[in-house]
């Protein structure tokens, strides 16, 4: 591997970032399948980084998965898409944050249009205002939450209480990044390093300590494919794919996976469980699972956020022996006590 | 260990993917080295088309040899054995690959091969 | 006839020109941007179809350079171009202002930049390498891998940068195919325990003897056709290749590992080229390469009365093909001097 | 007491070849089948017998055939067969004789001059020793020609000669030795006593003038007597045991015993009849043509002796059976070569000598468990009710103009027909046969059957001769087989198509198929010389040259094809005719890329040359006629 190739690589896909003043759109699956990141993210955000992000409650789905799923048709999507560039200019802002891969593509994808379309545009704008007397202005800058958080992967680098290295030998983690596919291989010059070699995660990890591992199968999609999952029948679709991933990591050895997209972590984590059950086999070293983390829990992690308060308990396969090499401090026996949880998502309220 | 699929409603889908470097040529091997001819082979279809056999069910013979020169041997055999030896195809073949004697030996390569043995 | 035509481009059909041109008496002034005159020749090792030496070839031209009146300025660019009542001005890098009757444009091709398909890592994969990489392993007789060892499985990909809409190019270099497959050969002469697979979209060929060349490397040399474009590519953690590719006549995906990938860089307009047409107001067509004014019977006339094209600047040409459309920009440009004004 | 050591080799090696042969011959008696060992037995005491000697005087010691087709090839074979023959015979006559006793031990017949040094004094010994010195001379000018024929092939008119194995050339050597050192011994002896023919006299007193010839003659006895023993010794594992396995041969045949498709004693014997005289070599258009040289019948012969892996020669073959015309021994080549491919992959070569001397036979058939069908696909199919039935065959859909050309003469003959594979039908199975793969072949048979059967023809006819030859053979069917030639004539002659006469010179060249495997010749020459001027080539009949397409060939290359093709073209061709005719889809296909002159089938110039506008009328009693015509 040529790294300097990559590095070349890298450069031509730049990206510009806002600095400030964030309209931060959430997932809606993530708050059931992750539901610390998001909060961590915005205690990151806020407390860290003194930025102001400001959400909105009446923002919906964006209705991308319903897209993706040959459900929902594109005008009724572009519509309800419209609608949260409404609330967002309503409340003065410019700079669209997604923290769904799927909905950041989305968004890309119909600005894209709508630039070579107008006549689409001027249409929804028709519908949006017929149905609901929205106006709206487009976003001046959007970039996902995982562009924001590498834009300041040097400042919480900065913050950082434990470095991704295993404390035993001081070797850099060997970290596998995923990146859901909705980032940058429809538009990849909408993504951070491109689609081909994409720098988002990377960068991140290189930032706090660890070594990015590079697996042939890594532009390989998670498994969750949508329609593959939702079909139970279909399922087995869904599975193969992160099987084909995890057997093109294992010969690496990797220490954690780390993903940037809703489902991606949710799939990668559930399905070595799963493998697990029909196979019985594991990806891990010692006869364990590979752990799955979001870039938001990696990030809390480095910043010396108690795991708990992350979620980490909400992962199927055990995050421990990640914890336990970098030498985060936490306690095993309130991995399932609630209250401790509840204490910290109401401290951000 | 036994599948689980019941417990889940599903199984682990099995590509179709060729794996090269996993599968075992010597089938192949042994074509390559008892009728050359047959590397000459451009997978024009023109043997398919003309096939007698081909006229009653599937059959193609320029996927087969395909098939056994990437290695995914396991259908090839029992198809194999559709085959009538009339030979248009070696007649019609515009690379003069000697298709009746390949697939006698392979015939005679799967009956050899202990994975296929009768 | 005393009469002054400037060549630009000192490649084969440059120099083809300028020797012809020469022969006839006329003051031929050539301009080349490198230190040295032969071109993409220069790097090559041997010719398809008949395997020639390519040597030959370059002393050949060579001679021409040696043997005529003409005057070599190597390290030179146009800066800028001025036509004034059948005279044309062209400046140079070097201040020197040249004055014509009538100028050739030869400024020939450059290969894709490999890079570009990033999904093959070209310069991030140690063992990813282009067509014209391996002519210089051939030169230099040793083919190996980064890490000094001898490639057992060696991938040929044809058609980068070729008939690809994602890079922007349409057309078919059309010499990429019997370039692969000749370099497939020289591989297996090289190393003769090696294994060798082509991935080809279309066996493209075109030429006299070519089909001949490709039926000798399946033959004799037990070279492996798959059809199929290869997806991606990726290293492995034993520092090999793993490609992705269907094998279509086989309906199925395959993929493989591979000690060494070359990719079969298409032909694409020069960068020179695009200066020259910028300064000079030449139109170039859709694929990028000079537009001639008539693709039967002008394909060396160009929009501007008294410019010329020869060689590749107008298409994929092979060097059969480049000296014949060499010559025929001779006989254009005679024509011209003798009528045109 | 007439006794000298060096009579020892002599003796060990006679009485060694006698037991061994006896023995031999016993063992493969019983080990024929029961109806065979009724026929030899039958053979043996019946008419045939006098039949075999003739056959044995004619075939083994003159070698007429070798002489018809090569004279001095067969002159060479007759000299040192018939020569030896006659010196033995003679030799005894003259030790019985002049001997000391009457009856002597053979050894007293071969060594005659040495215990008789003084014998050939007298007027009627003098003309006695002057016939054995002419037989000695015969023989001796006859191996002139074979140690030649070694060096120079072509002194006997042949462009190709065997190649030998080690045993081969130890008992060919000592075969050439008995004669010179006999030569030498008795000039020698004659040379010390004076004694001795124009031959030995002569060279005996000639020698006595410059060398010792008493001291001389002894050692040449001694290398005559090893030179025999040695040949005698060596005989069962060298090519020189078809000598007594020839004479047991033409029993078998002539008492009725034939190949067959299985390996038996049969088979055996006439392997080891084969003399590797390489006549079949020399007929082998791959050899000539395509310059392939290690596969013929010769080679097939040896092969299966020696239980080499000859799973190659066997499958590298046209089977256009021009060996088997002009095999000398009259052996049944291509039904063995046919044995050998049924057969599994032989064992390995032979390296232990001695295991020489013990029997070698074909593979047997590998028995395989008759797994299910391979040909599940075919559905059953009605068949709807007709009297003549056309099979095509697959190749024939391949030379689109013979089809048409025959469904245009059966439409013009009125007659009620049916076109069994119009839409592309299931192979004849003769193919698969060809290959070895009987019983498949046979699954294919039984399809077919059906149909014909449902059809209710009493007529079938088929444009290709493979499957003439296989419907004809290998199918029980109660309908008559024809090939669309004999159909055609037939027609013709029963006025069922009227014929204008085409200005067209015309040759014919009979394919393998038809010609030699299934014996049909006239009735192609006869339509032709109906409608056209067919001229003689040539390559008549049994002489007729394969095309080179034959589908019996497994290896050969498309290359090597067109090269046979080409050449037999050529020779077709000499002439410049307008039309080079042919009645096999494969011959047309073959020789219409190999050359410029015209090729057609029958049924095409036929078609042709039909008078449409006279033809038959269609009536009821159309069907009554034509089941006379097929005498069922």
């Amino acid at each position: 591997m040529i790294i300097d190739g990559k590095k070349a690589v890298w450069k031509d896909y730049q990206k510009e970032i806002a600095d400030d003043r964030y309209y931060y759109v959430r997932s809606c699956v993530r708050q059931n399948f992750f539901p610390g990141s998001e909060t961590a993210f915005l205690k990151i955000m806020r407390e860290e980084l003194n930025k102001d992000v400001y959400e909105h409650p009446c923002h919906t789905s964006c209705s991308g998965i319903g897209y993706h799923s040959d459900i929902v048709p594109v005008e009724t999507t572009m519509t309800v898409v419209a609608r949260q560039f409404a609330i967002m200019t309503e409340a003065g802002y410019e700079n669209l944050m997604p923290s769904c891969i799927t909905s950041f593509g989305l968004y890309t994808e119909i600005l894209d249009t709508w630039h070579h379309f107008p006549e689409v545009e001027e249409k929804i704008r028709k519908q949006l205002k017929k149905a609901t007397g929205r106006e709206f202005d487009k976003p001046k800058n959007l970039a996902h939450a995982s562009d924001v958080i590498f834009k300041f992967r040097k400042e919480i680098g900065a913050k950082a209480k434990y470095k991704l290295i295993n404390k035993n030998t001081g070797e850099p983690l060997k970290v596998v990044d995923h990146i859901g596919c909705h980032y940058a291989k429809m538009f990849p010059s909408k993504g951070i390093g491109g689609a081909e070699y994409p720098y988002v995660l990377s960068g991140m990890i290189e930032e706090w300590g660890g070594q990015v591992i590079d697996y042939p199968e890594r532009r390989h999609c998670c498994g969750f494919g949508f329609r593959q999952y939702l079909v139970q029948a279909n399922r087995g679709f869904s599975i193969a794919c992160s099987k084909e991933k995890f057997e093109s990591m294992k010969p690496f050895k990797p220490d954690m996976i780390i993903t940037n997209c809703p489902g991606c972590p949710m799939f990668l984590d559930r399905w070595q469980y799963v493998i697990n059950e029909m196979e019985g086999k594991r990806y891990g070293q010692n006869g364990e699972g590979i752990p799955v983390f979001t870039y938001e829990e990696v990030a809390g992690l480095v910043l010396g956020y108690d795991p708990w308060d992350l979620g980490l308990q909400m992962h199927q396969t055990d995050c421990e022996p990640v914890l336990d090499k970098i030498g985060i401090d936490y306690s095993p026996e309130d991995k399932y006590n609630l209250e401790t949880v509840s204490a910290f998502s109401k401290s951000l309220v | 260990m036994a599948s689980n699929k019941n417990k889940f409603g599903f199984d682990i889908s099995l590509g179709r993917q060729i794996n090269y470097d996993a599968n075992n040529r010597n089938i192949a091997e042994y074509l390559f080295d008892k009728e050359p001819s047959m590397r000459r082979c451009i997978e024009c279809g023109g043997c398919s088309a003309t096939c007698t056999t081909a006229g009653f069910t599937t059959f193609s013979l320029r996927e087969l040899m395909i098939l056994i020169k990437r290695g995914e041997t396991d259908e090839v055999y029992m198809n194999l054995k559709k085959c009538m030896l009339c030979g248009k195809c070696t007649l019609v073949c515009p690379r003069g690959v000697n298709t009746r004697n390949i697939i006698v030996l392979a015939k005679k390569a799967f009956q050899k091969s202990d994975e296929y043995a009768i | 006839m005393n009469k002054h035509v400037i060549v630009i481009g000192g490649g084969v059909a440059g120099l083809e020109v300028a020797g012809q041109l020469s022969n006839m008496g006329i003051e031929v002034s050539l301009i080349e941007k490198e230190p040295k005159t032969g071109g993409h020749l220069n790097k090559w090792y041997k010719l398809f179809p008949d395997r020639r030496n390519s040597s030959e070839v370059q002393s050949y031209l060579a001679r021409i350079v040696h043997n005529n009146r003409i005057k070599l300025l190597t390290n030179t660019t146009i800066e800028k171009f001025k036509k004034g009542r059948g005279h044309f001005y062209v400046t140079t890098n070097n201040g020197e202002v040249l004055n014509a009757d009538a100028v050739i444009v030869a400024t020939g091709f450059d290969l894709f930049k490999s890079a570009r398909k990033e999904e093959y890592g070209y310069g991030i994969y140690d063992n990813v390498i282009t067509s014209a990489d391996l002519e210089e392993k051939f030169q230099k007789g040793d083919i190996i891998l980064k890490n000094g060892a001898v490639p057992e499985t060696i991938g040929i990909i044809h058609c980068v940068g070729s008939r690809d809409e994602k890079v922007g190019n349409f057309y078919c270099s059309k010499l990429c195919c019997v370039t692969a497959v000749k370099q497939a050969i020289e591989i297996r002469e090289f190393l003769p325990d090696s294994k060798v697979f082509c991935f080809y979209m279309d066996m493209r060929m075109g030429g006299a003897f070519y089909e001949e060349l490709y039926r000798e490397a399946q033959e004799k040399w037990g070279v492996s056709f798959i059809r199929g474009k290869v997806s991606e590519a990726s290293e492995t953690i034993d520092n090999k290749l793993t490609i992705k590719v269907e094998d279509t006549l086989a309906g199925r995906p395959l993929k493989m590992k591979l000690d060494m990938l070359v990719l079969m860089a298409g032909m694409e307009m020069s960068e020179g080229g695009v200066r020259v047409a910028g300064i000079g107001g030449l139109k170039t067509g859709e694929n990028r390469f000079f537009a001639a004014v008539d693709n039967h019977t002008g394909s060396n006339r160009s929009n501007i009365e008294g410019i010329f094209y020869a060689g590749t600047c107008t298409a994929p040409m092979n060097i059969t093909e480049t000296i014949s459309h060499a010559r025929a920009a001779v006989v254009e440009v005679i024509d011209y001097l003798k009528d045109g004004k | 007491m007439q006794f000298d050591p060096f009579i020892i080799p002599f003796n060990i090696g006679l009485y060694f070849i006698l037991i061994y042969i006896v023995v031999r011959c016993v063992i493969w008696f019983l080990d024929l089948s029961r109806p065979d060992k009724l026929r030899l037995q039958r053979g043996f005491f019946g008419i045939a017998f006098t039949q075999s000697l003739k056959e044995i005087f004619m075939e083994s010691l003159i070698h007429r055939k070798i002489l018809k087709t090569n004279l001095r090839l067969g002159y060479m074979h007759m000299s040192l067969a018939f020569g030896w023959f006659l010196l033995i015979l003679f030799g005894t006559i003259e030790a019985d004789i002049f001997g000391a006793k009457h009856l002597n031990a053979p050894y007293k017949a071969i060594f005659f001059k040495f215990f008789n040094p003084e014998h050939g004094r007298s007027g009627f010994e003098a003309v006695y020793g002057f016939i054995m010195d002419l037989i000695l001379a015969f023989i001796l000018s006859g191996l002139l020609l074979a140690v030649t024929k070694r060096v120079y092939s072509k002194i006997v008119g042949m462009k190709k000669t065997t190649k030998l194995k080690l045993t081969d050339k130890i008992a060919l050597t000592s075969l050439w030795l008995i004669f010179p050192s006999r030569l030498l011994a008795e000039s020698f002896t004659s040379g010390a006593y004076g004694t001795g023919s124009f031959l030995t006299g002569t060279l005996g007193t000639w020698l006595a003038t410059f060398l010792p010839a008493r001291e001389m003659a002894y050692p040449f006895w001694w290398l005559y007597s090893t030179a025999l023993g040695t040949f005698f010794i060596l005989l069962p594992i060298s090519r020189y045991m078809h000598i007594p396995t020839e004479l047991f041969l033409i029993f078998m045949r002539n008492s009725g015993i034939r190949t067959g498709d299985k390996a038996g004693t049969y088979t055996e014997v006439q392997t080891y009849s084969c003399s590797s005289c390489g006549i079949c070599i020399d007929t082998c258009q791959l050899n000539y043509s395509a310059g392939i040289t290690n596969i013929q019948s010769a080679y097939l012969m040896k092969g299966i002796r020696n239980s080499y892996d000859i799973s190659e020669i066997a499958d590298n073959c046209l089977m256009c059976g021009r060996c088997d015309q002009k095999c000398p021994v009259g052996i049944e080549l291509s039904p063995i070569r046919m044995i050998q491919r049924r057969g599994s992959e032989a064992g390995t070569d032979i390296r232990n000598i001695f295991k020489g001397y013990l029997r070698s036979r074909q593979n047997a058939i590998t028995e395989t468990i008759p797994v299910s069908s391979n040909y599940k696909f075919l559905r059953e199919q009605d068949s709807e009710k007709t009297d003549v039935l056309y099979f095509a065959g697959c190749m024939t859909h391949l030379t689109p103009g013979i089809k048409n050309s025959m469904v245009k003469i059966l439409d013009a003959s009125g007659m009620k027909f049916r076109f069994m594979d119009e839409e592309g039908g299931v192979c004849c199975g003769r193919p698969l046969m060809l290959a070895g793969h009987d019983r498949e072949a046979r699954e294919l048979i039984n399809y077919n059957s059906q149909m014909i059967w449902k059809s209710g023809a009493h007529t079938l006819v088929t444009s290709c001769p493979i499957c003439y030859k296989v419907f004809k053979e290998s199918y029980y069917l109660d309908v008559e087989v024809l090939h669309h030639t004999q159909f055609i004539r037939r027609l013709i002659a029963d006025g069922y198509v009227k014929m204008n006469f085409l200005r067209k010179r015309v040759v014919y060249h009979s394919p393998c198929e038809l010609g030699r495997g299934s014996g049909i010749y006239d009735e192609p020459r006869e339509v032709l010389n109906h409608v056209s001027r067919l001229e003689k080539t040539s390559f008549e009949d049994a002489e007729s040259l394969c095309c080179g397409g034959s589908l019996a060939n497994m290896k050969i290359s498309s290359r090597d094809r067109l090269k046979i093709s080409a050449d037999a073209a050529k020779e077709l061709t000499r002439r410049n005719p307008d039309i080079l005719a042919t009645a096999c889809p494969l011959c047309k296909k073959s020789f219409a890329a190999a050359t410029q002159t015209r090729v057609a089938d029958i049924s095409e110039i036929v078609a042709e040359a039909l008078n449409v506008g006279h033809s038959k009328k269609v009536n009821d009693s159309r069907s009554i006629i034509l089941k006379e015509i097929a005498n069922i």
